[in-house]
């Protein structure tokens, strides 16, 4: 009852990597969950608001308190039953709830790949078809990407002119997919 | 502290009430029916409860049966209300009504009774124009409650059963939560039907009546051993029946004397809620409503979430009806008032007593706001 | 001295019971479907009440919903055990059934259900040959009684029960004079429906239960708020459902430790009415009967003027089952096993309890056969 | 209830002069009821039995104290409401039972009467068709009737030989009607 008094990452987040916006179809009850995802595509940080019972509220808490610092896949492999049995129990009622919180960071977890593979398709684009004015600096080096992440890209084999080569493909991003991509050169 | 504000659900018994019903827990436990005096001895005190019951509604005591209850008595007035003309199929109700005569009235229609349902406005009043749409000289029965458990909404009780009685059908209204609360007068109002519950007015669980208008051609709903003129069978709950008439006699007294007690508390209790949480909405403000009830929309605030933390502090209310089953569905009382899904699941109903107290309800007031303002805080919507 | 032998009427409540209802007549009354704990808290009692119910017949709690009596039990069980099929209409019962089930079953006949009924032979149990004769493929409901109020006569439920269900049929026993007193096992005795009532065994009254095996699809009987599972609706009269729990669980020790003192009780009473009225007859002698229960035909001697007078003696005895009316009907329970009318006016049944005592029934032995005695001298018949 | 505790006139006459076996058609039970007459036609005894609830026998016991010492006319006149008045009031569903006794008392009446009927008209037929024997006697008299009761007449007008007239007129009763007859002369 303490994740319900007490409920551990209630609130948003600024920006968040992944978002998500979900309601129970039992209960016409509804939740949003934000996710931050590092590079080591671990989960940084988590939020959640609710307009949800009891239950909704100390499972958020306790499946947040879960997830976070888990990689993408551990927590999308998190099940129901861990956040039932977390709390100590959960009234079959009440099941429901706990499935919302579930299916919201699922969908926060979806959102975040969404994201990124849009940022991935983008990088992958440019690649592809090189712009100009970056072929010059490149010469024949091919990028490596080391990471993607929606919000930022990590690659390496660039040669020098790393910082004209970042803000070339950041603008390039930005071009395509309408949201600022730091690009960051191992 | 603890606050006890679900008296819609039901009520704590008067003590009064307690010390009328021992005798006949220990040693008169008699049969009132029975041949010997012993048992038969009894039969006064039933017919004096009866007394009771029947001057709290303006009834003559011939005209009250006993019953276990308030739903027991719908059942009874909507089966054989519904049962008594072939001729007069069609059965009226409304929207609004307890799952006691609602749920009744979708078996009778299952059963091949074509049912009218009247439609509410949105202060929660039932919509007049629509009954007088629905009834027709087919319709047998019309019921429609005198006041409603959810939003505390007092119905136009004369006006439909003169409705009612122009097309030549039977009237009943489910008075549960209305009797012992504000006066009801069955010859004034027209009633043909009445139901009403003692547990809502300090009276036992387990014991209602029904009223019955002399000259009504009444149908068993419950057969066996020949109590009460062979309409409701079943040796006499004693002890329930004269908890019943003394909770009446109370009530009596309650409603002219105590009630505006009552009214200025709950008016003490909204105008709090109004002040200490900004956009907290009142149902049924336009209607005219019981001095006890009022409901409360805490918009974008999940009303299952209040109840949870406003029990942590000790305070007992309810969302809507008291349901058994732990579903949630939104409250088709608020709903078919024309707020919304998501509104309606913001709702708290508040319901006072006669033995609610100034400073209960001023814990209520000062527990409340900040409960609103954390879940609040953690609402996507607000 | 005041003697009560009238117990297949009503019973005293133990204070046992009394002492376990009352926390719920004071500050635990809340509404047990309530979502805050001060309501949510009584389930358990409400659930604990169901285990001691279910304990008393070998059955599963989930078996057990709480009626208000053995009469709404009766009239559930046939009402819905009635109608589950409609491809078998068919309802059969016997002609010594309380009215609780035999006005029930007339009442569905009326209204299209084909009654058949089973004959008892003159020591008052059933024929089972009648009963095979009756049940066919259209028979959908069975009900035979286990013990009889009257006669205390136990009948063959067993038999009747695999009969029943041989013709594909639903068997159903009014137990309301056995539960409590012998033992019963639903499972053992292979019974569909079973009703028994609190008031019978020292428990409360208004209260009862009706047994319905897993597995049997119920069809609810009073529509409402959705309690026990939807199929008895209306607020939990949690007070009568402990009392009844508790009336339970003491009847358990009763029926094997203090039955055979009621027993020895009712055997002395019987040998000493037979030696001290001359002419007087047991009825039902050849069958097993209740520990509890004697009828007595005081042949030439008008009962009433006996109750009457034996009354006047400060002992409560019935003749017959007690009924609500002034009528005077000779008993069909005894004119069905062969008694003569003018014979059957002459019956007293003398029923006993755990509370009885020895020096009780010395009093009975003192006091009954001068007032036999007086009255034979004045019948025209002696 | 003392009527009921105990009864009056409960139990049976020897050679009464009116009998009567009645049965509640309401509840099935029984009573029966004997009087004696005397010669002012009043009621000088009277008794019951019944098999029949504590309310019968009240009733009875009330109505034949009323009736007793009271003439034919006066206790066939006694209305139902007299004897509930007399015990004090009686519950509505009773008052079959106190129908019973008054019927019985009817009953008992209209059998003295049908009796002494039969006695008057037997001797009116001995009269109209006078024995030689007995006109030898009486000569040219012809005897008046004084009174005639089931079990007596009393005459007068026949002249000194009282005695054989008697003897005449009982033995030829006698054989009309099957019971004896005494005859006494004024
Ligand atoms: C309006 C209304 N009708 C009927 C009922 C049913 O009454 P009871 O629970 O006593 O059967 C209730 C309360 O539960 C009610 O509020
Ligand atoms: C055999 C039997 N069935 C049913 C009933 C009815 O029970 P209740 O009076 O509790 O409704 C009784 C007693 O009155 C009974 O003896
Ligand atoms: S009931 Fe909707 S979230 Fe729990
Ligand atoms: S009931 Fe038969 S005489 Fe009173």
């Amino acid at each position: 009852m303490d994740h319900f008094m007490n409920p551990r990452n209630a609130g948003e987040l600024d920006n968040p990597d992944g978002h998500s916006e979900v309601g129970s179809p039992q209960c016409g009850d509804a939740m949003t969950l934000d996710i931050k995802v590092d590079d080591d595509d671990r989960i940084a940080d988590i939020k959640f608001m609710t307009f949800g019972c009891a239950g909704a509220i100390a499972a958020a808490s306790a499946l947040t308190e879960i997830a976070k610092g888990m990689t993408l896949e551990e927590a999308g492999g998190i099940k129901n039953s861990q956040i039932v049995e977390f709390l100590g129990g959960m009234p079959a009622e009440k099941y429901h709830c706990s499935v919302m919180g579930h299916d919201a960071l699922s969908e926060a977890i979806s959102n975040f790949i969404t994201k990124r593979d849009a940022t991935a398709a983008a990088f992958k684009e440019i690649l592809d078809e090189v712009p100009t004015e970056l072929r010059n600096i490149l010469g024949d080096r091919t990028i490596s990407i080391v990471h993607v992440h929606p919000g930022r890209v990590r690659i390496s084999n660039v040669g020098t002119d790393r910082q004209k080569v970042a803000e070339i493909l950041e603008k390039e991003l930005q071009n395509r997919i309408g949201e600022t991509v730091e690009v960051r050169i191992a | 502290m603890k606050v006890y504000l679900d008296n819609n659900a039901t009520t704590r018994m008067a003590p009064e009430v307690l010390d009328a019903m021992m005798p006949f827990f220990n040693d008169q436990y008699g049969n009132p029916s029975s041949f010997h005096t012993f048992g038969s001895n009894l039969m006064e005190y039933i017919e004096k409860a009866r007394q009771q019951v029947a001057d709290l509604i303006g009834a003559d005591p011939s005209e009250i049966f006993f019953t276990s209850g308030g739903t027991e008595s719908d059942n009874t007035a909507l089966f054989f209300g519904g049962e008594t003309d072939p001729e007069k199929p069609g059965l009226i109700t409304s929207v609004v009504e307890h799952p006691a005569v609602l749920k009744t009235a979708r078996y009778l229609e299952q059963a091949g009774h074509p049912l009218g349902l009247v439609k509410v406005n949105s202060s929660g009043s039932i919509d007049l124009d629509s009954l007088e749409d629905l009834v027709s000289g087919k319709t047998g029965l019309v019921s429609i409650m005198k006041a409603n458990n959810e939003t505390g909404v007092i119905m136009q009780i004369k006006e439909a059963a003169e409705i009612t009685h122009r097309a030549g059908a039977l009237f009943h209204t489910d008075a549960v939560q209305a009797v012992g609360k504000i006066p009801v007068d069955v010859k004034a109002e027209e009633i043909d039907l009445l139901s009403l519950s003692a547990h809502k007015f300090h009276g036992p669980k387990g014991i209602g009546a029904l009223y019955a208008r002399k000259g009504i051609k009444l149908k068993p709903f419950m057969h066996g051993g020949h109590q009460e003129k062979g309409m409701r069978s079943g040796t006499y709950n004693i002890a329930g029946i004269v908890g019943l008439g003394k909770a009446a006699e109370m009530a009596r007294n309650f409603i002219s004397e105590e009630a505006l007690i009552t009214s200025a508390l709950l008016e003490k209790l909204e105008s709090g809620i109004l002040k200490g949480c900004p956009g907290a909405v009142i149902v049924g403000t336009e209607a005219v409503r019981l001095p006890n009830t009022a409901t409360v929309l805490f918009i974008n605030v999940e009303s299952e979430a209040i109840l949870t933390l406003i029990d942590f502090a000790g305070i007992s209310v309810s969302s809507g009806s008291a349901c058994s089953t732990g579903s949630k569905d939104p409250s088709y009382v608020l709903t078919s008032m024309g707020i919304s899904v998501a509104d309606a699941n913001t709702a708290i109903r508040f319901s006072l007593s006669m033995y609610t107290s100034n400073e209960e309800i001023d814990y209520v007031l000062q527990e409340l706001p900040p409960i609103i303002e954390k879940l609040r805080k953690i609402s996507p919507y607000a």
